[in-house]
């Protein structure tokens, strides 16, 4: 979302995490494990990450270790479960019929550091209970929330939108 | 299986339907995309779930469309609202609980 | 089948309806988005006919390329105008 | 009738109902970014009624166009989105 100035040349594992990213894509669209077809998706996947090769910095972010598919996996549970939380609340103010809904504009501070994680808080922030980020600059996320509660300021934002995220997020990305 | 499948049809049609609601019955912009993107995500998640479960061999390509709505969805109504705010257009407020929180 | 008629209605409503807005809008970028959508549903249309190889190629051309190339040339020829109060926009269709 | 036939008719009836309500929004207006937002909305509907048709015509080709349209529009509504951010209210 930010246009993130990295030109510097890729590492090796981030172009090979792209790779793996581009074979898995391939393996969901096609569902099948022939050789052929494998070698096709491999050939492919190539061309796309070499197209592609300073784009790839974006994958810079991750921090690879053994526990990462447990911290993923657990991301994705408590964003499901926020996901999820957010609608119900969402359905409740549209169908109610005074519209009970106090909008404004907030901003909010984030410790992560890569464009990836910034990412995927921004995304997640948007996706759940009445937040919806508006601009991410550098460590400062506008946000509009449709309830605010009286007397916010940044930390107390901070602390209601983007804590819980952070967390599981710092579990796997940087 | 089936059964389970169309009941999740239904509950996804739903989700549809109160996102474009809320898309008709919100105040301003800023609020008429965060009604429209969160509930049509989830309802759009919830269809391809119940699709699923009705043809079990189709999962993985329903598994991509997913993964890349989940990704495409948010920041494509990020951008309209960064855009908007960049135009210089100010989201609504409550008319008696003004002045707050507002850079 | 009733459901699928339904359905078939709201389309039409929307193909019309898109048309007419891509005609009458006065703003160039709306008219663009109703350009749009009207590919939208002319592209649901070819999937309910069974032909999902037109409607790749419509969903293609129409939502992603024409939505592009429209913009980029009202830009390029000085022709966008942003319209955020309430105008005669409105009056229009 | 069984009862999943009549629940993917009323699934189908939903989908029709928020089609035409976001129509409504595009309509109405009152500016351009209203209208990016309803088309916006309106092509995600499209892409979960495209995938809810699909086991109905009975094959997975059908799912590539709802890939390929969910995509490809957010290509779209972002080219749009940038030139309302360039442009500015005039």
């Amino acid at each position: 979302m930010t246009p993130h100035s990295h030109s510097a040349a890729p590492t090796t594992a981030t172009t090979l995490t792209a790779l793996l990213v581009a074979l898995l894509l391939w393996l969901l669209l096609t569902g099948s494990l022939d050789g052929q077809e494998l070698f096709i998706g491999l050939l492919v996947a190539v061309v796309t990450v070499l197209l592609a090769r300073r784009r790839s910095a974006l994958f810079d972010g991750i921090i690879w270790s053994s526990q990462l598919p447990g911290a993923v996996l657990l991301y994705l549970g408590y964003f499901l479960r926020a996901l999820v939380h957010a609608n119900l609340d969402m359905a409740r103010r549209i169908l109610s019929p005074a519209l009970p809904i106090r909008p404004a504009l907030v901003q909010v501070r984030t410790e992560l550091t890569s464009p990836l994680g910034r990412l995927l808080l921004a995304n997640s922030i948007t996706l759940t209970p009445g937040t919806l980020t508006v601009e991410v600059e550098d460590a400062l996320l506008t946000i509009h929330w449709i309830d605010v509660p009286p007397d916010t300021d940044i930390d107390a934002a901070t602390r209601a939108i983007c804590a819980d995220f952070e967390r599981y997020l710092r579990g796997f990305v940087r | 299986m089936n059964l389970l499948g169309s009941l999740l049809l239904v509950v996804g049609a739903l989700f549809c339907f109160l996102g474009a609601l809320g898309l008709w019955r919100m105040p301003d912009v800023y609020n008429r995309i965060q009604a429209g993107t969160k509930a049509v995500t989830l309802g759009t998640l919830t269809t391809l779930l119940g699709v699923a479960l009705i043809q079990p061999g189709w999962w993985p390509k329903l598994l991509a469309i997913g993964g890349l709505l989940l990704i495409t969805n948010p920041i494509g109504s990020s951008v309209i609202a960064r855009a908007l705010l960049r135009a210089g257009v100010d989201p609504w407020h409550r008319p008696e609980a003004d002045k707050r929180g507002t850079p | 089948m009733t459901a699928l008629d339904l359905v078939i209605l709201a389309l039409v409503a929307l193909l019309i309806t898109g048309a007419l807005a891509a005609m009458l809008l006065r703003n160039l970028l709306g008219a663009a988005v109703a350009t749009a959508l009207v590919s939208l549903g002319v592209s649901v249309f070819f999937v309910i006919l069974r032909a999902p190889d037109v409607a790749l190629t419509e969903a293609a051309v129409g939502a992603g390329l024409s939505g592009l190339l429209l913009a980029l040339a009202a830009r390029r020829l000085g022709l966008w105008r942003i319209e955020v109060q309430q105008s005669e926009e409105e009056r229009q269709c | 009738m069984t009862l999943a036939e009549l629940l993917q008719l009323v699934a189908l009836t939903l989908f029709a109902a928020a089609i035409l309500l976001g129509l409504l929004r595009l309509v109405r207006g009152p500016a351009t970014p209203d209208r990016l937002v309803a088309a916006d909305t309106l092509t995600v509907i499209a892409t979960a009624l495209l995938a809810a048709l699909a086991p109905r015509l009975g094959s997975a080709l059908y799912l590539d166009v709802a890939l390929v349209y969910g995509v490809l529009a957010f290509v779209g509504v972002v080219a749009l989105a940038r030139i309302i951010e360039t442009g500015g209210v005039r």
